[in-house]
């Protein structure tokens, strides 16, 4: 289509090694994912949406471009996202239908309704979803990538935290934990200015995430956030190196969280016009199309495309599951086990 | 009087108390301007000064163990934890340093640590627990678990004033559905360590506490109605000294007893008082001791399932009506 | 056949383990070339390398977070805590991580976290402690407590051999004090969730587990002699799942119980032994479910108060004369 | 005496502030350190000691320099020590008679029989005991400084961790909290070598233990643990820097553990020679009488003088409750709570 109207050799270089091909896909992703938030936000409205609902509007970049720098396919990398790294499940092949399914508890969805938004796994697309419990993803992501280790699997691990998530005793040990273990684990530490309403000055009292990995003894590196291609090498550099045998490598993004801790968050401790200034002049998705229309990697048509696949996509998406049923009741109580001694009664209904 | 919510009456206590005196402080996540995720500590900041209502970091370890070394040296900290499910990874401060000061070296340790809990409110696995249990066998630490407005603000202004330490449970899905007139002036602190007969009865028993109260008196009303039952309902209120007399009381009353909680069943507090009555009751009782409770898994998240697993007013009735038949 | 002791079969089982499966490893404090604590990993590191017998930093939270994510990955990890007392720091990753993950999101999590717990040591508060019942409350965990030496090899065997992840107490007063003569070359698995009948008796059940099972055996003994009281007792083994079926099939043959347990007792698992007892055989006791316990309190150091606090085989002694003239 | 032979404007000037009386009782509270230590080992060896002993041997200098470089008295700076800083707590004014007792359990030690070596407390005097989980003592020393803090008084705290101790989630979450509300602590890294039978490689990716300090924004020193002036020096400017209102101060005290973990602990995994030279070489107690006598602060004589008088200090205070009892095993019931419910009842010996 487009490009046959311009040949590539006249084509400036392409960035960081991608294709024409995979900068566009990365446009899907950043798309899909604002969009599917969006999606979720009405849906929220209409309370389909059982539990909260967290946006990680403004931070799609990041989640996108360093899930993309991971080897992806069946049992490659694995990650695991926090509830602000959607763009990070969706790169690595979660469907919108199982998050949409997953945030209506939905029978069908991929926990069959026990647990809410983008906690859910598949360890063999290569994502890990996590607890709410703040931290306890690091050292499970130590033992995963210990593992690849131990296997010899030229294999990596990634793992976010957010800038509070940071203050938790289980960051800690996990992070030491991996660092003495030289796992193949990248870590990425989002500062993204809030820990639901508490800025960094009353979380930590170093200035940047970064100057945490000092005392782990890992490589450490800082990122802008919202520049999806800074992100993407950034990320793809430390994962290479984490391959390579070269241990933890710890990335800061800077990056911005531009609605509240969840939607019911009416941001009053926000500064006026922080939220207008991340909006209008950091936004990563307008800056990512700046960047593809400016050196010409692309055509606006082309992104215009895009966008009409993934309202599309979404619509079938939503259509396709939004009146499914809730699961039966019943259905709350195998699988505690995987040797369960015996049926477990129905105690107090079984009179 | 106004009527005010079990929220509004919480934050009244805890108001009350931070003008009372001024060795009470609070700390935790965003319960500065913010106001606390419930808003409990909503203009708390504002009326008493950043530093008596300290915005901490991500770290309930830290948070405790800090409550703790306020206490030894004479203040009163609040320490308030953003979900209960995250006191577990206090869990090893509070068990084994707070818990056990006193005994150990007879250190003074005031403190309390308080947090929405609870399910019916889909919340999913992490935002929905009941604690109690794991607390509830350490001792040294005292555990409330208020069910109506009036202890709301009772339970924590004993619990502030009280010399030990004191894990204060609030139900969040009664946060803003129980209201109650509440006399404005009068002090109103609850004794810890006392139960609340909160329905007199005959035919027989229902001990519980928390959320499960009302649906216990929900189930009352209805047996009343259809079965013409008479069933007492006892409030716990506290949890950790229980109150082994008035448990008593009602058992010989009665002579039936049905234990509810929202807690799952095994390992949950209703075990300790089914030994407990017992041990102390046994030639009283006309039937064996039932159990109505949360099943024993973690608690899911759709609607249907989370309905499903957790104990409601018809399981309650049901219970009953065997008891009363038996 | 060669006589060995509790800690020795507890390492064969684990050495057979690490020959039979090459998924098997092993993580912890000074587990490797020190070969732990009490020695119960002493030439491991030395037979199978240091990479499957992993020294780790003090972090007991990332030693089971570990061991959580290599499970999830098809390894078969056994974590050592180097007193049990230290899984008090591990309890949030335990109880909601670990417990949680099969029924959360299917994922598979077979590991072994094992420690030396339990007093009559000298210990002092934290490292004589008995931490079943914060975890017995954990949908999800089983828990395993062996009081011979059979058991201790052929539970640790079965732990890992377990699809679910297993917390293994041993009891370090059973260290080197129990021996018994275990076949060479035969293979010893105990089933989790079966109890052991360690003595046969028509008057009354003591229904217990670890060290207290040889204090009732004692009891058992000179109840016999000095009263003509035939004593049966019921050594639980697995308290997560737990043998119902074991127990009131005692229950009904003895119509009168015992429980004894070396934990404190508010809260304890004697608590909801007894609440099924009386769900499920009531109308078969002849007497009150009664309970040896440990006081509550955090156990003390001195020899006196530790004897004082914990139960000893003369207040088993003295409850099963009660029970058996009632 | 040894003074007045040789008039003081003679002698070189004295160090770090001190007068030669001080520099004398800090001499006294090394060798009573090490001689209570010793007749520890010898009442362990009878059994009388009734649990593990810890010994500090070539750790007396941290210990009694950094203890002496705060403000004792009544009601003014506390510390927390583990299980090496048995000279710490001598110099906050615990007395040896004391800690035999609680060594051996007796009915009239600090905590009546309830807990074990040095785990007990004088806040008046400034000492808070630690309880056995590693870490857990940063939260609880950063609470007693926030306390400080909060009522303008002018005292610090000072909390010790070992370089083990430093994994745990408790010293990250502690230390951060204290750095973000400027807590006046004062935090003593001990790197003495081991951690049971773990060396600093096993236990974390970095050197020193200086450099973890750089994770949250605390300023940081490291001195050399065996030169007790030195040690006395720096932590003095710590102490002073957090009472000026300059927050949390992180020193790392270089030492060796020259016994095993406790006395059981035959220490097979040490290097050979390492020991010997630490002994040798770098003995707290050779190094500070060195430098002493060298520059003619104290003669020898009043050094011999000091030993004696500990010598006979120790026997009195062995002699005065070696053989008293044991408490009463029904002492052991009460003072869990402050505010009991009811006298608690003897259940299961209440038949
Ligand atoms: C251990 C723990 N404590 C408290 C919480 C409640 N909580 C959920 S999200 C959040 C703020 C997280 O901030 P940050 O880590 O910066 O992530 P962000 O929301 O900015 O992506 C808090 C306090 C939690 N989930 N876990
Ligand atoms: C949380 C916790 N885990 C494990 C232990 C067991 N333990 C006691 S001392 C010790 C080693 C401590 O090493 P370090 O902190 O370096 O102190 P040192 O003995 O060198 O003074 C260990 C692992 C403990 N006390 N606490
Ligand atoms: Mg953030
Ligand atoms: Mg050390």
């Amino acid at each position: 289509m487009a490009s046959r109207t311009r040949p590539t050799t006249q084509s400036p270089p392409l960035p960081a090694g991608l294709t024409r091909e995979q900068l566009l896909e990365i446009y899907r992703y950043l798309r899909l994912t604002r969009t599917l938030e969006e999606r979720l936000t009405a849906l929220y409205r209409q309370s389909k949406v059982i539990g909260g609902l967290f946006r990680s509007l403004g931070q799609e970049g990041e989640s996108v471009g360093s899930a993309y720098a991971l080897e992806r396919g069946k049992n490659r990398d694995i990650l695991s996202p926090l509830i602000r790294n959607l763009g990070s499940m969706l790169v690595m092949g979660a469907r919108p239908v199982e998050i949409l399914r997953q945030y209506m508890a939905k029978a069908d969805g991929p926990t069959r309704g026990r647990e809410l938004n983008v906690h859910f796994n598949d360890l063999e697309l290569g994502y890990l979803g996590q607890i709410s419990h703040l931290g306890d993803m690091i050292p499970v992501m130590a033992g995963i990538t210990l593992t690849f280790k131990l296997r010899g699997e030229p294999r990596v691990g990634l793992v976010y935290i957010g800038d509070g998530g940071t203050s938790t005793g289980t960051f800690h040990e996990g992070l030491n934990f991996a660092a003495v273990q030289r796992c193949p684990l990248v870590v990425i530490a989002e500062y993204n200015r809030w820990a639901y309403s508490t800025p960094p000055e009353k979380q930590f009292a170093v200035k940047d995430l970064v100057d945490k990995a000092k005392g782990y003894g890992v490589a450490a590196a800082t990122v802008d956030g919202n520049d999806v291609l800074a992100v993407y090498q950034a990320t793809r550099l430390a994962a290479e190196r984490a391959r390579g045998g070269a241990g933890v490598q710890f990335l800061e993004v800077k990056t911005y969280r531009r609605k509240g801790h969840a939607e019911h968050d009416d941001q009053h401790y926000v500064p006026p016009d922080e939220l207008d200034w991340w909006a209008k002049q950091n936004d990563p998705l307008d800056r990512y199309v700046k960047q593809l229309v400016q050196h010409d990697w692309v055509d606006e048509r082309e992104l215009s495309d895009v966008d009409e696949h993934v309202r599309v996509e979404i619509d079938e998406a939503t259509d396709a599951c939004v009146d499914e049923p809730l699961p039966q009741g019943e259905t709350a109580l195998p699988g505690v086990y995987a040797n369960p001694r015996a049926a477990e009664r129905l105690w107090f209904r079984n009179l | 009087m106004p009527e005010v919510t079990y929220l509004e009456a919480l934050r009244q206590g805890l108001w009350e108390e931070m003008e009372r005196d001024d060795r009470v402080f609070i700390l935790g996540e965003d319960v500065g301007l913010y106001g606390g995720a419930f808003k409990v500590t909503e203009g708390f900041s504002q009326r008493f000064g950043a530093q008596r209502v300290i915005d901490t970091p991500i770290s309930e370890a830290a948070i405790v163990g800090a409550a703790a070394g306020a206490a030894h040296m004479g203040m009163r900290p609040v320490a308030e934890m953003q979900f209960i499910d995250f006191v577990s990874c206090a869990y090893d401060m509070l068990t084994n340093y707070v818990a056990t000061a006193r005994y150990r070296a007879g250190l003074a340790t005031p403190l309390v640590v308080r947090g929405p809990c609870g399910g019916y409110v889909r919340g999913g696995p992490f935002h929905s627990q009941n604690p109690e249990a794991a607390f509830f066998h350490t001792p040294g630490l005292k555990i409330v678990y208020p069910a109506t407005a009036r202890d709301a603000k009772g339970l924590i202004k004993a619990s502030i004033r009280d010399d030990d330490p004191v894990l204060y449970l609030e139900h969040k899905w009664l946060y803003r559905r129980i209201k109650e007139q509440l006399p404005e002036g009068e002090e109103i602190v609850t004794p810890i360590g006392e139960a609340r007969l909160a329905r007199d009865g005959t035919d027989l028993s229902i001990v519980t506490y928390g959320a499960t109260v009302w649906k216990s008196l929900e189930a009352a009303e209805q047996l009343e109605k259809e079965d013409g039952v008479a069933a007492e309902v006892l409030d716990l209120r506290t949890l950790l000294p229980m109150d082994d007399a008035a448990i008593m009381r009602t058992v010989k009353k009665t002579n039936k007893v049905l234990l509810v909680h929202e807690d799952t069943r095994t390992g949950g507090v209703a075990g300790e008082i089914a030994a407990r009555i017992n041990e102390q009751a046994f030639e009283w009782l006309d039937a064996p001791i039932k159990r109505v409770t949360a099943h024993d898994v973690p608690l899911p998240y759709a609607p249907t399932l989370e309905d499903f697993v957790l104990p409601q007013t018809e399981d309650i009735v049901k219970a009953a009506r065997w008891l009363a038949a038996y």
